[in-house]
């Protein structure tokens, strides 16, 4: 069809398309639904219950039933409104929720059913016999729900996100966006201006009003031409604020590529977090339509979604250009886009109005005190049914628009839960009281719906914000508009027989509504989620105030008495690729690589994460084929002659001042102010409920100057406490706190010839037992003068010492270790073997430290000193801790060939199995080559008193049950002799 | 009325004529024998087992908004007893046995799917903590399944197994878990209570209790006030505000937990996924929408709505585990406050008031609790003794230092 | 949220972490017993209305502050570095 | 001096550099780092004459520069003295204050570009007002779940120290951002 005139298409270009396969052409400034409403096409879509054929009713975000799936393969997007697609070349769309083709859809049998189908019939049926419901019910009404379909494929595209900061956030670039943001930009304000459109101006580039006599979009060229060239004012198009949140800060998707063919490398869309000071929101209004008998065919729209289609896009929704167009309207708007048309040379058929005393504003015919009560045509409209006076009369009509009225989009506004109030004058809800703080309402969104007036009030909102910021205002001269009538009156639907839609998308009518009402499903949300009214896509923008006014009219209350209807975040759908943007595969999560990492790579060592850490876990040699293998052997070097580990990951905290060791006393269990210089200790930390959270090890390195140690994975915990207890529990002892952790590379050097290896590149230090005793520490060089600390402290039970140098050199430290050790047989271990010596000396890890245990548990209550206080010394000793019998204990196989199996639960040899006969569970298992059996630690009750007793083991998860002995958790060296020699 | 599909066909061929009420708006007597306060699922539950098992009569439910409204309307449809401790998993598997029979029980589907639950596994340390839970669940009578990556791989092919950072190493699977409609929950409860004589009030706000020597004797209400024998707290979210009105203090805070819903899609997720490394879960409804959601906000909170952070990282969370819902759109969210225990475990227990009894802190395992929790909070009111598998929800276990951490997360409410 | 920091102004909450009532800060003397521990640890306030906590500067420059916010509105009325608080209440 | 041979935060022998656009990432293995804390109630120093600045702030003098990192804590840098015991020289240059190496604790990472390009990258990796990046500003934030100090040394150049650990992770987030936006750019 040809364009009518006025329009703000670039017609001397053609794009591309194809809707279902077929072949259409359209132009730069078309969105979807344009560019298939230019080539006749009015059927888009199907329903979501009764499958029943429909066309776009809106020409906006807020539309119900055009609703289409773009692209395909991974980039298929389902659900997209036909209606904001902007058209590009080689544009691919597809109709969806049909089951045979969008004309033929076997699925519309529904619609025959629909009685069955009433509000809520779900819940009285399909309960027998019971055993169908997952097996029958549910999967076919699953496949019959849902609308589109996603690929089920990787999203491909890539997503960005972004923080803007600012004084003044514009939301929306209409009328009174536009004004507001040119009062605040002129005065020197950093603004944001968003708007969702592609291009900005509003509902002024679709009423074909007129501003100081030249067309609306005159005017918004020229605002955006300043806007542009304001270097403190940023416009945002394709971008729409979804939600509002806390303290001036809202969420924005950037549409960065979604309106090319090709993305060229860049992102699709970029989520932006806007914190801005204050906040305009111009979000314009959304016109409602007014339910009557079969008002949903393709071919019925809102009337000023007919005008915008015919002013801005300069085509019209008839299925041919003759076919006459018909509105039906409460209010004098509805005829504002009947004059319109007509001038612009559309056959118009006239205006229904209801009102008796319904104006006439040339061109057309006025149906005064009249209704449309039906409609015809399958797949599109062919004729309406006009009563007035009680006489029906069936008129040829090719497309209808329904004009009942504007509901302000609030939505942002009640983002916070305020509640909109009615306004009877204006017969809307406005935005309430409790909206997000410094959120200023204005335009049509604040019920100024005329071009005038919200002009005017987005001038005034500026002028309140700015005086809130307080920046002086500039002047803006806004130009003069045509006067624009707009009485109406009160009609919400129109009744009789036959079904009128109120929620399209859902399939919710008038019926469904009053069979609420008759089940006393009365309250709002009671009636919402009863007939699912309100919530499709478009989350009742369309809906929930008609459906509302048709409750009160049943109840008999006003519509204020029978409830409101607030919005949540999103304003409209938001992709969750931009949500979640950014990285999502394995650069999803920082990982944290320790300082010999590239040489254990070099090495063939296989990686396992500990916390956000990677770290070795075995080093495989030639001719291994099992895991074990590596292990066994990594664990064998340890105990019989050196290895070495990269035991960086360990957290380090630098602690100084004069009241430091007053200060650690008090964070750890255990004694620690007490320690000398060049000492290290073993200590504890509890939570302040008295269990067990932490250990380490604790360092004095000089007067003033302590290093603690954390486990991996509670560093930054431990730190944050320690802060705590710094600065809110004791702000007047001088300590001061840094985290070292990264800085040192740490390498464990442990087996019975550790002392003979650090010898060797330890610059003459003396390391024999008389200078550097088990617990020693202190600064020494090593390859020829690089500084480093040396502990003498051993996980294994062996004679060993961890050795820290500056980070920088962790690599090189590594490779001169295993040089200067080749012939001491110095053997690099990972996590493994690490695992398996710490099991076999009995000592706890992370298994054991899970947070439920406690140390008396461990059985290092002894540690908990009573001669001093520390976090959780109090607590620790309150009954439920002080009776706990649960101990830590070994447990070997009593078959050595049998499998300890972590997370087995512990019972008494012949106690049935179940939750009240169990006595613990094994924390920690592994095969042990010093025993030559698998062993195990765990938690069981009266441990202590059970040794040589044989327990059960059970597993019925995966169906194993081993009979196991009792032993000390100290399977190697028990007295602690290696470690001291 | 019992519903059924003949009763659906006699109705459509009638013109839904005959349908009744769910349930009626009666005014509030001036005295009942056990008054409950809060019309969510657990205190309509409550009332339903009082009234249909332990045969109570004179029984109100008040209602500060309406039915339903209240964390039983807005939360993510979970149903599952995976828990650990002897605390807990026997009181959750007879949960899901209650849930196992209800709809018929009720005569209202509540649309119970047991679609299964799967929770990720990543480290061999977490394979070796679900292997004592999934031991703990088959110990307490429930099912429980582990899967290695192939295991998981071959049932969902869909989740990033190739290019992850933390990378899928086995699931724990309980093939009984599944979703629930959960309005579909407090409404048949109500209109069980209700057939079965319950007085359900809604717009009754409780704005003090009245304690006559140190015992309960009734409550003050926005519909004036109302005798009562026994006075059965359970309004989660409010539960310290509410006992407040007694001079209590609990071991609760309040915290706001969103969650979210996209737009209808065609059937793609068939079970529940739990991604505790990325701080996400996901079902699918029937209506096609994806249910998601993740960790609490972290702040004491009563509004009901939550911050962007969180709905980003919640996001994040997603797209890492299942690429391929990057083209779905995030529909709606909201918030739901929680009461958020210390030890992260609820509470049914007698209070010092007499005659005064509390059922709170439910964090964010209410929903699935509903028909045990009503159970066990009725069994509690007729007989003043704690059911068996209730028995150690108790207040003072606070003091005692007898908590059920199952997180081992400390008296860190945000944190459970 | 935005945390206004009393030193660096206003910074979004996602660079602090949460720890709760600031009377946390009140721990009581050893010497008053497991009641008062009891107390201190599990029974923090929880007000529907205006809540005195502790948030820490975790991704910023490591201050514990103590902000006074409304937990209804989310409003925050004011937030001071806690040390100068634990110091003050000594 | 010791013959072992250090490797750089993200395991090279040498730094890496990326230019992408308008933009270049380079990594600077050769400043120092030392924290300096004051001891209770102590005066702050000016070590090597450097005042040291106020909350957010970062002040450079004679081969020093220092920055703000809390109340009475600071990090200074010492450019091309990496390979020194910097921590050494800066406490004898701060009697009385606590200090502590961690020139290996971090990474640091240097953006360069004109003032226009570098906001544009810091917009879409840390979410602070302008004010808190203007020129001679610097404040510990968090990127991409990193923590990081980001400091504007002048209106074109961005500094960004993270963690050591996490040296390969803040590079990939600042790489693929600055890929994004110069891709965004052509298009």
């Amino acid at each position: 069809m040809t364009r009518l005139s006025g329009h703000l298409v670039d017609t001397a270009r053609r794009l591309s398309f194809t809707f279902d396969g077929r072949a259409f052409a359209g132009h730069p400034g078309d969105t979807l639904a344009s560019a298939l409403l230019a080539n006749g096409v009015q059927l888009m879509g199907r329903s979501f219950k009764y499958h029943r054929p429909r066309g776009p009713i809106a020409a906006g975000s807020e539309e119900p039933n055009a609703l289409v799936t773009l692209g395909r393969g991974a980039r298929a997007e389902p659900n997209t409104r036909a209606t904001v697609a902007e058209l590009f070349d080689g544009l691919e769309a597809s109709s969806q929720n049909h089951a045979g083709s969008l004309q033929r859809d076997w699925l519309a049998v529904n619609d025959r059913l629909a009685p069955f189908l009433a509000a809520g019939f779900y819940y009285k049926t399909f309960m027998w016999p019971k055993a169908f419901w997952e097996k029958l019910y549910e999967p076919v009404i699953r496949k019959a729900a849902g609308l589109g379909a996603l690929s089920g494929l990787p999203d491909p595209d890539a997503y960005d996100r972004g923080y803007r900061h600012c004084d003044l956030l514009v939301i929306g670039a209409g009328a009174a966006g536009l004004a507001a943001a040119l009062a605040a930009g002129r005065a020197g304000a950093q603004v944001i201006l968003a708007e969702e459109d592609f291009r900005p101006g509003g509902r002024l580039l679709a009423e074909g009003g007129l501003l100081d006599g030249r067309p609306a979009p005159d005017w918004v060229a020229e605002v955006a031409a300043e806007l542009a060239t304001l270097p403190n004012v940023r416009v945002m198009t394709r971008t729409t604020v979804f939600g509002a949140y806390d303290h001036g800060i809202f969420g924005a998707v950037e549409r960065v590529s979604d309106h090319l063919a090709e993305a060229g490398g860049g992102v699709r869309q970029t989520l932006w977090r806007i914190t801005a000071r204050r906040s305009v929101l111009a979000a314009g209004a959304t016109e409602r339509h007014i339910p009557f008998r079969d008002n949903d065919r393709p071919g019925i729209m809102l009337a000023g979604a007919i005008r915008a289609y015919a002013n801005r896009w300069g085509v019209t929704g008839q299925r041919q250009a003759a076919d006459p167009v018909a509105i039906f309207a409460n209010g004098d708007d509805g005829h504002r886009t009947a004059a319109q048309l007509a001038a612009k040379g559309v056959p118009v058929l006239g205006v229904i109005d209801p009102r008796r005393d319904a104006p006439n504003l040339g061109g057309y015919e006025t149906f005064a005190g009249a209704t449309v009560t039906g409609t015809r045509g399958r797949l599109g409209l062919t004729a309406i049914e006009v009563t007035r006076g009680g006489r029906a009369e069936w008129l040829d009509c090719g497309l209808l628009g329904v004009s009942g009225g504007w509901n302000p989009n609030v939505h942002l506004a009640s983002h916070h839960r305020g509640r909109p109030v009615w306004d009877e004058a204006r017969l809307a809800f406005l935005p309430g009281p409790g909206g997000p703080a410094g959120l200023i309402p204005a335009g049509a969104a604040a019920g100024q719906g005329g071009t005038a007036e919200a002009m005017a009030d987005g001038l005034r909102a500026a002028a309140q914000a700015l005086g809130d910021l307080g920046i002086a205002p500039a002047p803006v001269h806004l130009p003069a508009a045509e006067a624009e009538p707009a009485r109406q009156e009160a009609f919400w639907h129109v009744p009789g027989k036959g079904r009128a839609w109120v929620d399209f998308q859902n399939d919710v009518t008038v019926k469904d509504i009053a069979l609420a009402h008759q089940e006393n499903m009365r309250p709002v949300e009671h009636l919402k989620r009863w007939t699912t009214l309100g919530m499709a896509t478009d989350q009742g923008k369309t809906a929930n105030v008609t459906a509302l006014a048709v409750m009160a009219e049943l109840t008999g209350k006003a519509i204020p008495e029978t409830g409101t209807t607030i919005f949540r975040p999103p304003y409209t759908g938001v992709s969750l690729g931009v949500l979640g943007g950014g990285d999502t595969g394995r650069g999803f999560r920082p990982t944290r690589l320790t300082p010999s990492h590239s040489w254990a790579e070099a090495e063939g060592a296989v990686f396992t994460e500990v916390g956000a850490w990677m770290r070795a876990q075995y080093f495989p040699r030639p001719g291994e084929t099992h895991w074990r293998e590596s292990v066994d052997r990594e664990a064998r070097a340890v105990r019989a002659a050196v290895g070495i580990c990269d035991v960086t990951t360990l957290g380090k905290i630098d602690v100084q001042g004069a009241d430091a060791g007053d200060f650690l006393n008090r964070i750890y269990a255990n004694m620690m102010g007490t320690l000398p210089v060049g000492k290290v200790r073993y200590g504890l930390m509890l939570r302040e409920d008295g269990h067990l959270y932490d250990d380490g090890t604790c360092a004095r390195l000089g007067e003033d100057h302590y290093v603690v140690t954390t486990t991996t994975a509670n560093a930054g915990t431990v730190y944050r406490n320690m802060e705590f207890a710094r600065q809110c529990l004791w702000p007047d002892l001088d300590v001061q706190l840094i985290s070292t952790t990264d800085a040192w590379a740490q390498i464990a050097v442990a087996g019975p010839r550790s002392r003979e290896l650090l010898t060797r590149i330890a610059d003459g230090a003396d390391l024999s037992n008389q200078a550097f005793p088990f617990m020693a520490c202190g600064a020494i060089t090593v390859c020829g003068g690089l500084r480093a600390r040396l502990f003498r402290i051993s996980f294994s039970g062996e004679l060993a010492y961890e050795i820290a140098v500056p980070a920088r050199y962790g690599h090189a430290l590594m490779a001169r270790l295993m040089e200067a050790g080749a012939d001491l047989g110095v053997t690099p271990y990972g996590t493994e073997a690490l695992g398996v010596l710490r099991i076999e000396k009995g000592h706890a890890a992370g298994a054991e430290l899970n947070g439920q245990t406690t140390a008396r548990m461990i059985g290092l209550e002894k540690m908990v000193s009573r001669k001093k206080d520390a976090i959780g010394a109090v607590m620790s000793r309150r009954g439920g801790l002080a009776s706990e019998t649960r101990r830590l204990v070994g447990l070997v196989p009593v078959d050595p060939g049998a499998g300890v199996v972590p997370g087995s639960h512990l019972f008494a040899a012949d106690a049935p199995q179940d939750t009240a006969h169990d006595q613990g569970w094994i924390t920690s298992a592994c095969f042990s080559p010093h025993v030559g059996t698998m062993i195990g630690l765990g938690f069981l009750e009266n441990g202590e008193a059970r040794m040589d007793e044989v327990i059960t083991a059970a597993n019925p998860l995966e169906g194993t049950e081993a009979a196991l002995r009792v032993v000390s958790a100290h399977f190697v060296d028990p007295e602690g002799g290696r470690l001291r020699d | 009325m019992r519903f059924s599909g003949l009763r659906l066909v006699k109705e459509a061929l009638t013109g839904h004529r005959g349908w009744e009420p769910l349930w009626r708006d009666p005014d509030p007597q001036p005295r009942y024998d056990i008054v409950i306060v809060g019309g969510g699922g657990h205190g309509l539950a409550t009332a339903y087992y009082l009234a249909s098992v332990f045969g109570q009569a004179r029984i109100a439910v008040l209602e500060k908004g309406w039915i339903g409204s209240g964390n039983i309307g807005r939360n993510t449809t979970i149903i599952r007893s995976n828990y650990l401790l002897p605390g807990n998993e026997p009181f959750y598997e007879f949960s899901m046995k209650l849930w196992e029979g209800l709809e018929q029980e009720l005569n209202f589907n509540a649309m119970v799917s047991q679609r299964g639950i799967v929770n990720l596994i990543h480290t061999d340390a977490q394979r070796d903590a679900y292997r004592r839970r999934g031991n703990a669940m088959r110990l307490a009578g429930a099912d429980a399944e582990l899967l290695d990556r192939d295991g998981v791989r071959a049932r969902l092919p869909y989740l990033n197994f190739d290019d992850a950072r933390f990378p899928i190493k086995g699931g724990l699977v309980q093939s009984r878990a599944g979703t629930a409609r959960h309005d579909g929950v407090a409404w048949g409860y109500a209109r069980g209570a209700d057939r079965r004589g319950v007085d359900l009030i809604q717009n009754c706000e409780v704005t003090g209790l009245r304690i006559e020597g140190g015992a309960v004797t009734g409550v003050e209400t926005t519909r004036g006030p109302i005798g009562a024998g026994k006075v059965g707290v359970a309004v989660a979210g409010s539960s310290s505000r509410v006992m407040a009105m007694a001079g209590m203090r609990l071991p609760i805070e309040s915290h706001v937990l969103q969650a979210f819903v996209t737009e209808g899609l065609k059937p793609l997720i068939d079970t529940v996924i739990t991604f505790g490394a990325g701080h996400f879960y996901i079902s699918q409804s029937d209506k096609g929408g994806l249910v998601f959601g993740g960790d609490i906000d972290g702040y004491n909170s009563y509004a009901q709505r939550g911050n962007l952070a969180v709905v980003e990282d919640v996001a994040e969370g997603g797209m890492a585990l299942m690429p391929m819902i990057g083209r779905a759109r995030l529909l709606r969210s909201w918030g739901g406050i929680m009461d958020m225990s210390m030890d992260g475990s609820p509470i049914i227990d007698r209070t010092p008031v007499e005659g005064l009894y509390l059922n709170a802190g439910w964090c964010y395992g209410g929903f699935k609790a509903t028909p045990a929790s009503g159970y066990a909070f009725a069994h509690l009111l007729a007989t003043g003794r704690p059911h068996e598998t209730a028995a150690a929800y108790r207040l003072d276990r606070f003091a005692r230092g007898q908590l059920i951490d199952e997180k081992g997360a400390g008296a860190q409410p945000n944190l459970h | 949220m935005l945390i206004p920091h009393p030193l660096l102004g206003p910074r979004d909450a996602q660079e602090f972490t949460y720890l709760g009532d600031a009377a946390l800060m009140n721990r009581p003397d050893p010497a008053a017993g497991e009641d008062a521990f009891c107390d201190h640890v599990y029974l923090r306030g929880n007000p529907a209305g205006v809540h005195r906590e502790l948030w820490f500067h975790e991704q910023g420059d490591r201050s514990w502050l103590v902000v006074t916010r409304n937990t209804l509105t989310h409003e925050i009325l004011g937030a001071e570095l806690a040390t100068d608080v634990a110091r003050r209440s000594e | 001096m010791t013959d072992l041979i250090p490797m750089t935060a993200l395991g090279g022998a040498a730094p890496r550099s990326r230019r992408h656009g308008a933009l270049s990432l380079v990594e600077r293995p050769d400043i120092a780092l030392a924290s300096l804390a004051l001891r209770r109630g102590a005066v702050a120093p000016a070590p090597g004459g450097l005042v040291l600045p106020g909350p957010g702030g970062l002040a450079s003098a004679d081969g020093l520069a220092a920055f703000w990192t809390g109340p009475g804590q600071w990090m200074v840098e010492a450019a091309g003295q990496a390979e020194a015991d910097f921590a050494a020289a800066l406490a004898a240059m701060a009697p009385g204050c606590s200090v502590t190496e961690q020139t290996d604790g971090w990474a640091c990472f240097e953006v360069a570009g004109d003032a226009a390009a570098l906001e544009a990258l810091a917009e879409r990796l840390v979410n602070l007002p302008a004010a808190a990046l203007a020129p001679g500003r610097a404040t510990r934030t968090v990127l991409h779940h990193m923590g990081v100090f980001a400091l504007r040394r002048d209106p074109g150049c961005l500094a960004l120290w993270g963690m050591r650990s996490a040296a390969g992770s803040l590079w990939h987030a600042l790489d693929q951002a600055a890929l994004r936006l110069t891709a965004f750019d052509e298009t």
